[in-house]
């Protein structure tokens, strides 16, 4: 089951070997209430302790697989079931000292059946959440 | 009570509540427990494995039905237009994604299918493609006896050229296979207190989603004979019992007169708050139930 | 998976033949943090829109067996596991109209690691909920 | 790092998500986030089929362990003196109930057992049986290779009877196979914001409890070869960091000098709300690796 909030407490973690840390993951509940095919999600932006990286910069980690905005874009066959986590991998040398963060996300949702104005649609979540490891 | 509606509840209703703190057994007893018949759900939100759930989880879908009396109703899916940037779906790969659909509401049991078509412009037209499309896979949907239901639902009102659309295509086709169905939403017609949906605060849609669209209900009638379903669409029932948003004293003796006698489908759609929805769409039974009674006590 | 609040929202229903009912059964979540053996449980109070039944009248109905008090002070082996939905039946004749009430309980549990002027403590409940059928 | 604590989570943590939020897989993801090694568990409340499980539930205990790496620390078990109104438990009972524990805890993987023993007085001396009912299950508990621990525990300070009578037991049978359990909210020496016991107000403990005992954690050192097993009790831990009720800075200092190496078992019991223990656990986490990094750093 997942954490009600959009940004999960577990999984928000460093990424890398330890020691040489490249990055951060936040683990996110599928944000949309239908599964939905990756390549309706246009990325997600990501601001840690107010540093932005753009949906252009982060990836995500889904089912063991990377995939950035292109590879994203591209996976037409591949699915973000609900009820599955996936994380957003964000490119931060050194990753995240243990303690409490501010974390952000805005993923980008294309849904057909919105107008095309509309096209995509952040999903936002905002909340503390702490890195235990270095 | 051959006339009578047929009360059912969608798993849509549980949105806050699926997948951290409900799983769908839970859902199905939350639905029985109504006196409900039937349930309707969304393919990809509570179908684990969709599109090709494995033999596990049919397993526990078919004792889930079995242990509550349940009969599936109506299966929600999308034809995701827009599945790429830059480049639409094909005819062909609509029909896939219908054929996709009709087969897994088929095996599920499901009697109606609503494909939620990507659209064009603002006013939500639908994808050009969507005639054809449908049209290719109307002998399956016959084969397979299942009623593929557009769903006429805010900000698009009744009468409108969508609606209109999907009227001549039944008449072309004479296909008994492809009906409307109807969400109540379009009935609003107080504001909303709590505004759920997507769309941001400044889009010219908002004001209308929020108020209302507070289409006549009396409108039923001229499309009596295209109504395969309903989702009886609602936002908050107050301690009163009584509806803030959709005017079902209006609403309910229109279905009667035009003789439906399809599913009132419940689509809570309020507050964001897991554990608010369950005891909504019992509030909703009651007040439905009260007034179909209510109509029936009246001489015709 | 339980409802979060005590009374839970589901399982509220007027008991016996339609027509004929001689009762009205309000299903709880377990009143505890720990499973306990039934002995454990003092009975249950509850109020529905104000009319008091104490635990002396009401009845609990776990696993399909209906335990009066006296049967629940005999129940030494019987436990109400962490997970288990159990209702308390109260003796109301008629039951209640389709409708949304108001019900309280005191769920009246034994905790023998309490001092024993603490015996039994009450676990309250109360909000509003609805009766769907006749 | 021989002379390291060992971090640990009590799924107590998550009584206000277990069983409606959270189920024993999501228990176990959380803990192994945190870096934890140990997973401690109410035996009544997290082992579905208690106290004798199907092989259903066993082989998804053990596949948990697998998949985590987590190892069984501490089972917390009752003896409940009252189950019957007007009649206490024989020593006999007393037994039976610990060995009925000490089997399930066995089978599990644990190495601790703390057991709760019913009370007779308002300062919460345990049923006198306590003494002669350990006794007859010793043979047993050293066999399974399992510590039988009871609690100290808020009010109870660490200088008391209560206290002496346990230390008396160990010297006088000799046993490896019963120590104390430190539960550390009897440091605790700042009043609590949310109050979520179950003591009413007018009680004479409520005070007490909401106060804290404000034990000073220097006296750790006299019963030091004592102690097994340490529950890790916190409440609040604010957004910079700061526990507001427990000052760690004192105790952490106490258990490096006195040479401790077991674990630090989280028990979260703050506000009683869903997902709300999940990142206060992490909290803690950090802020005691961070402190025991401080006396590391310190040369001895
Ligand atoms: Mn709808
Ligand atoms: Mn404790």
């Amino acid at each position: 089951m997942y954490e009600f909030q959009l940004i999960q407490s577990t999984g928000f973690r460093n990424h890398g070997p330890e020691g040489a840390r490249d990055g951060v993951e936040v683990r996110l509940r599928l944000p949309n209430y239908r599964g939905m095919r990756l390549s309706l999600l246009d990325g997600i932006d990501v601001t840690l302790d107010g540093e932005f990286f753009s949906h252009e910069v982060t990836s995500l980690i889904l089912g063991g697989t990377v995939y950035d905005l292109a590879a994203m874009r591209d996976a037409t066959t591949v699915r973000w079931a609900m009820g599955e986590h996936a994380s957003v991998l964000v490119p931060k040398p050194g990753g995240l000292l243990p303690g409490i963060h501010h974390v952000k996300v805005a993923a980008l949702v294309r849904s057909p059946y919105f107008p095309p104005h509309l096209q995509p649609l952040p999903v936002h979540g905002e909340r503390l959440a702490t890195i235990v490891l270095p | 009570m051959e006339d009578r509606f047929k009360y059912g509840v969608s798993l849509y209703s549980f949105t806050e509540d699926f997948g951290s703190v409900m799983s769908i057994e839970e859902g199905f007893d939350h639905i029985a427990d109504t006196g409900a018949t039937g349930i309707e759900i969304l393919g990809e939100t509570h179908v684990t494995g969709y599109p090709t759930p494995d033999k596990a989880w049919l397993d526990r879908w078919f004792g889930l039905l079995d242990r509550t009396g349940l009969e599936p109703t109506n299966m929600c899916s999308w034809v995701d237009t827009k599945l790429r940037l830059g480049q639409s779906l094909s005819v062909e790969e609509g029909a896939a994604e219908l054929t996709r659909d009709l087969t897994l509401a088929h095996q599920l049991g499901f009697k109606f299918l609503r494909p939620k078509f990507g659209v064009i412009s603002a006013d939500l037209v639908p994808d050009p493609i969507w005639a054809p499309a449908v049209e290719r896979v109307l002998d399956l949907a016959h084969k397979l006896n299942i009623v593929i239901c557009p769903e006429i639902h805010s900000p698009t009102p009744i009468n409108h050229p969508v609606v209109h659309g999907y009227i001549d295509f039944i008449e072309r086709t004479g296909t008994k296979n492809f009906a409307l169905l109807i969400d109540t939403g379009i009935f609003q017609d107080r504001p909303l207190k709590s505004w759920v949906h997507e769309v941001p605060e400044g889009d010219s849609d908002h004001a209308k989603l929020i108020n209302g669209m507070k289409v006549n209900p009396e409108e039923l009638v001229g499309i009596a004979p295209y109504i395969a379903f309903i989702q009886a669409k609602f936002h908050h029932i107050d301690d009163n019992l009584h509806d803030e948003n959709i005017p079902w004293e209006k609403v309910m003796p229109v279905l009667k007169r035009i003789g439906y006698t399809g599913y009132l489908s419940s689509e809570y759609e309020g507050v964001r708050e897991p554990w608010v929805a369950i005891d909504q769409v019992r509030r909703q039974h009651v007040l439905l139930r009260r007034l179909e009674a209510a109509c029936d006590a009246v001489p015709a």
